[in-house]
C-alpha cells in the first residue's frame, strides 16, 4: 500500500523511486501487501496476456497491409492494467496514444481502436464507453483537457478523478506547462501520468530534459509527484489507488512518473535499430512487466506457465474476431466527411457536398 | 429598449446567459474581479460569483484547452483572449481540437462555447493588440467566426453564439466598442449566425464590410451620395458561413461590387468574397469587383495607422472609381 | 546530373549549404540521429556534426522561437516541423516574430531562416499529418512561402530558402517525396523565390496548381487531350509573393481558369488566386474562374481521404465544365 | 558578495530570500562588502533616480496626451540598474517591456523610448545600441529568443551571456516553460530575470501558480535558482554578477526570481484601485528600492538629501530634452509601413504601395 507517509519517503526530489517487486518478481518491500486479492492479480495478468497479444497482433495485421501506422504499447502494458484497475466509472481517462489497456478498461472496444488505426473516426465515437476521450495526437495538448475537464468535475460537485496521459517528450510541451499549472491553480483532481519510456521516437530522455527526473517537475507547480517504476505492476496498482483517493479527497492534481521502456518501435513506420542498441534493449527486456508477474505468481503457485499457450490462442481468436468486425465495417461514405462537423450542416456544407456528388453521379461513381 | 454601446451589449448578452444557463462560466485574462481590460465582463464576477466568472492564470493556450475540457462535459465555457494578437498562442488548441473535437468522436463529444476576441485596429495600441485574425479562422473547419457591427448586433450574435452547440469565434470590433450607441432590447433574442444583412439599398455599386469598417463605409457613403452614387452596403455579420444568397443576390443586382477590410490583402477576407462573387454573380459583373484591404505589412504602430487604416475618402474614391469602370 | 527524388533534393540542398556555410545549423525533432521521419535529413549529422544538425526538445513553439534568436545573432538556422499539423503551436512564434522581427527593429535586425514543413494529404496518415496550412501562412505579412513540385525545384527553391535574407516557410509536398524522380544538377542553383512556372502551354484553359496536385493534374491533363482541349498549366511554386505577371498573362490568353488545391476552401489560396486574375484578367474572361479545392472539413481519416483528396477525374470533370462554360 | 557557497545556503525550495539591505537600508548581513566602490554605488543612486524621474515623465506625458500606453517602472528600478551594472557589451538583453534602466544601460537612447510609446518603429532601431532587443509584447515569448541567441554564443564561441526578463505572470505562459527548458539542453549561457512584481494586469500572484516561489521552477530544468530581493539594490547586484559569471564560466542557464512589488498601474491604461488596497500599496511603498539606497547612503554620509531636489531638476531638463527629439520626430510616412519587411520590397508590396499613392496624389494628399 502507498498512503501519505509513503509519499514522504518517496519524494522526487530525492530521485526515489517507488518499487514493490524486482525483475525477478521478488518482493523487494518487505511485508508489502497487495490491496488486490489474489484472484484479481491473476486477472492482471490474464488481461496483461490479453494486451499485449492484441498490441503484438495489431502490429502484425499493420505488416501484413491491413492496418496503417500503429503505436505499439510493448514493454508498458502494465501501466495501463494498473490504471485500469483503480479508474472507477464517473473517472475521465484522457489517453495520449499508447495506453490500449487502459482504453479497454474503460469499455473502448477493441474493434474501435483497430477501426481507428485502420483510418476511420468512427473507431473514436466509443459506443459503450464513456468518460474517455480519442487519441490525442498533438503531443500533450490533451493534458489542457484533462485540467478542464477537472475544473468540471468540481464545478458540478463530483467525487471523481481525470487520469491524463503523456510521454517523457510530452513534458517539453508548453501545454504540458500549462496543464499542470492550471490544474493546480484550480484545484482540479487529474492524476497526470508521465509515461516515461525513455524515448520520443528517436530521442533520448536526455535531450528532453535536465531535470534530475521527470517526477520533480511537479515542484513548479506545488503539485506533489511521484516516480514509480512502470514495469511493476504492483507498484503502479499502490501508486494509481492512493493517487486517485488523494485527487478526490483533497481536490488536488498529483504528478506520476511511471519509469518504463518502449521496447517496441515508436510506431509501425519507425526502426530503432537506427538510435538505439540491442544491448540496452536486452537490459530492459529482463525488466519486462508481463514476465515480472509472471514470475511472481509462478513462485506464488498462483500460474502455471504451462496453460499460457492455450489462454492465449483462445485471446488470439478473440482478437481477431474484433479485426474482422473492423475490417468489414461498412465503406466510408461522403456523409462521413461532412456529417460531423457541426450539429447541423450549414448551407455552405450541404453545396460543397452537393458539388462533389454532381460530379460522382455524373462520373458513374469514379471519385 | 435600452441604449447601450457594444460593450454594454456584450456584457448583457453575457449577464442574461449567465443567469439563465447555470452551466456557463467566463473566464480568462483579467475577466473576474478587474472586469476585463475593455470592462466588457464588468460586473458579472459580483453578480455571478467566482466559480462562475474568474480570472485565469496568463496562458491562452491553457485558456483555450481547459476550456474544451469543462465543454465536453456538459458545461459552456466563455471565454476571452485578452486581444486579437494574443490568440495566436491558443491555434493549435483552436484548430486542432476545438474545431475538430466533435468530427473526430462523430458527435459523442461536441463543444459548445465562445470564444471572445476585441480585435482590430485603429486605437492607437501597441503591437500585437490591432490584429485582424478573422480569415484564419474563417479558413480552419470546424469553427464558426462572427463579427458584429452595432450593439444590436453584438447582444443578438453573442446570444446565438452561447446557444450554438458548435464553438463560435465571437470577434469584438473594438474601435467602436463605446462609439455607436443604439436602443437594444432588454429580453433576450438571436441574430442568427450565418446571415449578412443588407443595411442599405441602393443600386449602382454594392459594398461588402464588416465590423468597425461598416462605419467608415457609411461615412464615405454620404460622401458619394453628393455625387449621385447610391451604395448599397451589406455588413457580412458572419465570416463563417458566408451568406452566399445575400452576397450573390445583391452584386447580381448592382453588378459591381467593392469589398472593405482592414485584414491584410493576401489570402485574406476579402479573396474569399471576391471568389463568392464570382461564383455567385458572374454573369452579372459590369466591373471587376474590388478589394480595399490593409496592406500585406504589419499594421502599423499608432503613428503610423493613418496610412494602414482606411479612411471613408478613400472608400469614397474607390466606389467612383468603380461605378465609373 | 544525377536522378533524384524529392527528398534526396532537399537533402541535397542543405547539404551543399551545410558545407559552404558555417553559420547554418539544422534542427528539430528527430532531424539528428534518426535523420528525419522520411529521412530527409539523413546523414547530414554524421557528416557535418552534432552542432549543426540536431534533435531539439519536442517542442515546436520552442524550435521556431529560438531559431529567431539564433538568426538575428548572425546564424541562419533551418528548422523542421515534423508534420504540417505540428507547426501550428509554432504560429505565435511565426506570426508574431519571425515575420515581424525586421519590420519591428527596422532592419537593424533580421530573420534569415528556413522552417521546412512536410505537408498535404493523400498518404494515408493519422489525424494532423495531412494538413494544407498555406493560406495561414500566405496571410501572415513578413514571411515568404514556396512550395516546390518537382526534385529540380525542390533543390533550387530550398537553396534560394536558405540564401534569402528573410525568413521562408518551405512547405514540402510530402505525398510525392518519393514519387518523382527527375536529374538534378549536383552544383548549386536556384529557383527564384516569387516567381511561377508555365509547365506547359495550352490555349484552351489555364490550370493553376502547386505541390502535389500538379502531378493529378497532369494525369487529369491527358484524359482531356483525348477529348481535344489544350491545357495550359501554371505551377504557382511561390504562395507568397505571388506571381501576378504570369498569372494574369496565362489567363488573359486562355480566358479560362481552374485553381486546384488540397487545402480547404473558404478563406482559402484558391481565392487568393481568383482575386488576382479578377485583378489582372477581368476582361478576357470568358467563364468564372473556378476552384477546385478541399472540402471546409477536416480531411478525414486514410478511410475517408478517397473522397477529400482531388482526383485527375474531377479535375478533368471541371474543365470539361468550364471550357464548354 | 555571492559566490557558489551562498548559492547552496539559498535554496528556493528552502524557500530563502537572499537580501542584503532591510528595508531601512541597514545590512542584514554581517560584514557584507559591496564589489562596488562607493563612487559606483553613489553612481548607481544616481541613476536611480534618473530612471525614477524619466518614468514618472512619461506617465505625465502620457496624461497630457503626448504618448500613448507606457508602462510604469515604479517600484522595480533597482533590478534594471543592477542589471545595469553588471551586464557587459558582449551580453544580450532581452527585455521584456518593464526595464527601462537596464535599456538605457545597454546603450537605447532615452529618446527613442519615448518615440517607441509615442507609437513609431523608429523607437526600436537603437542608433547606438547593440546587442538589446525591443520591447517583447507577447507575453514571455521572447524567452526563447534569448534560448537561442545562448546557443549562438556558445555555437560562435563567445564567452557572454543573455539576460532575459519576464514577469510573474509570464511564468504561466507556455513558452516560459519551452524556454528554460531549451536553454537547459543546451548549456546556453542565459540568465533569465523574473521580476515578480505580485500582479499580472489585475491577476495577484496567488493565481498564476501555486508553486512555493516562482525560482523554484528551476527544479523543473535542473536549472540553478535564486529568490532575491528585487528592491535591494545590493542583493541584486550580488546575484546578477554572480549569475553572469556562472553563466559565463559553466555555460549553463541560472533563474532569478526578483521579489519585487509594481508600485504603479501596470500601464497608464490600468487602475490598480479596482483590485489591490492602499494598505497594500503603502507597506511596499516601505520597502522601495530608491529610498532605501538613500537612507544606506546618508547613513554612510555619502549622500546629501538636500541635494536631489537639484539633480532631478537637472535631470528633468535632460528627460525633457530627450522628450523633444522623439516629438519632434520626422512625420511617419508610407515607407515606414512598406520598408521594413523584406530587404528587397516584393513587387507585390510595390504594388500595393503604388495604388496607395494613386489615391493619396489623387485626393491631393488627403488619406
Ligand atoms: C505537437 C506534436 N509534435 C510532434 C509530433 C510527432 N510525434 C508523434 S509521437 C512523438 C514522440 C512522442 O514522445 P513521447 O511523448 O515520449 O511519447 P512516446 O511516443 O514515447 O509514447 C512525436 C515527436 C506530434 N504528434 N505532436
Ligand atoms: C501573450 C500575451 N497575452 C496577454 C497579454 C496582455 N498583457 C500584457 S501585460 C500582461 C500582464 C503581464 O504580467 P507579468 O508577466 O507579471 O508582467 P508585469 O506586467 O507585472 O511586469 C498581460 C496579460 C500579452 N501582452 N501577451
Ligand atoms: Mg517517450
Ligand atoms: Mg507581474
Amino acid at each position: 500500500m502507498f498512503d501519505i507517509k509513503t509519499l514522504e519517503s518517496y519524494q522526487a526530489i530525492d530521485n526515489k523511486l517507488y518499487q514493490v517487486m524486482d525483475a525477478e518478481g521478488k518482493l523487494v518491500i518487505p511485508k508489502w501487501k497487495s490491496s488486490l486479492d489474489n484472484e484479481q492479480i491473476v486477472q492482471a495478468y490474464r488481461d496483461l496476456l490479453f494486451v499485449r497479444t492484441a498490441d503484438m497482433m495489431a502490429v502484425a495485421y499493420q505488416r501484413q497491409g491491413r492496418m496503417f501506422t500503429y503505436p505499439p504499447n510493448l514493454g508498458q502494458e502494465a501501466i495501463h492494467i494498473a490504471a485500469g484497475l483503480v479508474m472507477q466509472e464517473k473517472d475521465w481517462l484522457v489517453p495520449a496514444f499508447r495506453e490500449l489497456g487502459a482504453w479497454l478498461a474503460k469499455g473502448v472496444k477493441l474493434s474501435e481502436v483497430f477501426l481507428y488505426f485502420r483510418g476511420h473516426e468512427d473507431g473514436s465515437r466509443f459506443q459503450e464507453a464513456n468518460r474517455v476521450l480519442p487519441v490525442a495526437v498533438p503531443i500533450s495538448s490533451q493534458l489542457l483537457h484533462a485540467s478542464g475537464l477537472g475544473y468540471a468535475l468540481n464545478y458540478q460537485g463530483e467525487d471523481a478523478a481525470v487520469f491524463a496521459f503523456v510521454g517523457d517528450g510530452g513534458t517539453s510541451e508548453g501545454d504540458f506547462h500549462e496543464a499542470l499549472n492550471f490544474a493546480s491553480v484550480w484545484d482540479a483532481p487529474v492524476v497526470f501520468v508521465i509515461q516515461n519510456n525513455q524515448f520520443a521516437i528517436s530521442v533520448p530522455l536526455a535531450m528532453q530534459t535536465r531535470s534530475k527526473n521527470l517526477a520533480v517537475k511537479g515542484i513548479a507547480y506545488g503539485m506533489e509527484s511521484i516516480m514509480v517504476d512502470g514495469n511493476d505492476i504492483f507498484a503502479m496498482h499502490d501508486v494509481f489507488s492512493f493517487a486517485r483517493d488523494y485527487a478526490v479527497t483533497n481536490k488536488r492534481p498529483i504528478l506520476i512518473e511511471a519509469v518504463t521502456y518502449r521496447a517496441g518501435a515508436h510506431t509501425t513506420s519507425d526502426d530503432p535499430t537506427k538510435y538505439r542498441t540491442s544491448e540496452e534493449e536486452e537490459e530492459w527486456a529482463k525488466k519486462d512487466p508481463v514476465l515480472r508477474l509472471q514470475k511472481w505468481l509462478t513462485r506464488k503457485k498462483l500460474w502455471d506457465v504451462s496453460t499460457e499457450e492455450e489462454l492465449i490462442a483462445s485471446y488470439r481468436k478473440k482478437i481477431d474476431a474484433e479485426f474482422e468486425i473492423a475490417e468489414h465495417y461498412p465503406e466510408y461514405n461522403i456523409d462521413d466527411v461532412f456529417g460531423y462537423l457541426y450539429e447541423e450542416m450549414p448551407d455552405e456544407l450541404k453545396r460543397q457536398k452537393n458539388d462533389y456528388m454532381n460530379f460522382i453521379n455524373s462520373s458513374g461513381g469514379v471519385k | 429598449m435600452k441604449v447601450m454601446n457594444l460593450v454594454q451589449a456584450i456584457n448583457d448578452a453575457m449577464d442574461i446567459k449567465l443567469q439563465e444557463d447555470k452551466s456557463i462560466v467566463v473566464y480568462g485574462e483579467d475577466v473576474g474581479v478587474e472586469g476585463g481590460v475593455f470592462r466588457v465582463t464588468e460586473g458579472l464576477q459580483v453578480k455571478h460569483g467566482k466559480e462562475r466568472v474568474f480570472d485565469s492564470p496568463l496562458a491562452e493556450s491553457g485558456i483555450a484547452g481547459t476550456a474544451l475540457g469543462m465543454a465536453i462535459s456538459g458545461m459552456k465555457p466563455i471565454i476571452e483572449m485578452q486581444f486579437d494578437g494574443f490568440s495566436y498562442p491558443a491555434f493549435n488548441q483552436i484548430i486542432s481540437h476545438i474545431a475538430r473535437f466533435r468530427n473526430r468522436t462523430r458527435g459523442k463529444y461536441h463543444v459548445p462555447m465562445v470564444i471572445r476576441i476585441p480585435y482590430g485596429g485603429g486605437i492607437n495600441a501597441l503591437e500585437h493588440h490591432s490584429e485582424s485574425p478573422e480569415a484564419y479562422f474563417g479558413h480552419t473547419p470546424g469553427l464558426k467566426v462572427v463579427i458584429p457591427s452595432t450593439p444590436y448586433d453584438a447582444k443578438g450574435l453573442l446570444i446565438a453564439a452561447i446557444e450554438d452547440p458548435d464553438p463560435v469565434i465571437y470577434l469584438e470590433p473594438k474601435r467602436i466598442y463605446r462609439a455607436i450607441k443604439q436602443e437594444v432590447p432588454e429580453e433576450k433574442y438571436q441574430i442568427p449566425i450565418g446571415k449578412a444583412k443588407v443595411i442599405s439599398q441602393g443600386e449602382d455599386i454594392t459594398v461588402i464590410a464588416y465590423g468597425a469598417m461598416i462605419r467608415e463605409v457609411q461615412k464615405a457613403m454620404v460622401l458619394v451620395k453628393e455625387k449621385g452614387i447610391s451604395v448599397q452596403l451589406i455588413d457580412l455579420r458572419s465570416i463563417w458561413p458566408i451568406d452566399r444568397d445575400t452576397i450573390g443576390a445583391a452584386v447580381r443586382q448592382t453588378g459591381r461590387a467593392l469589398i472593405v477590410t482592414e485584414a491584410q490583402q493576401s489570402y485574406g477576407p476579402a479573396a474569399e468574397l471576391i471568389s463568392v462573387i464570382n461564383e455567385e454573380a458572374f454573369l452579372s459583373l459590369e466591373a471587376p469587383p474590388k478589394r480595399l484591404t490593409g496592406f500585406d505589412t504589419v499594421i502599423p504602430l499608432p503613428l503610423g495607422e493613418k496610412h494602414y487604416m482606411i479612411s471613408p475618402q478613400r472608400i469614397a474614391w474607390e466606389i467612383e472609381k468603380l461605378v465609373n469602370y
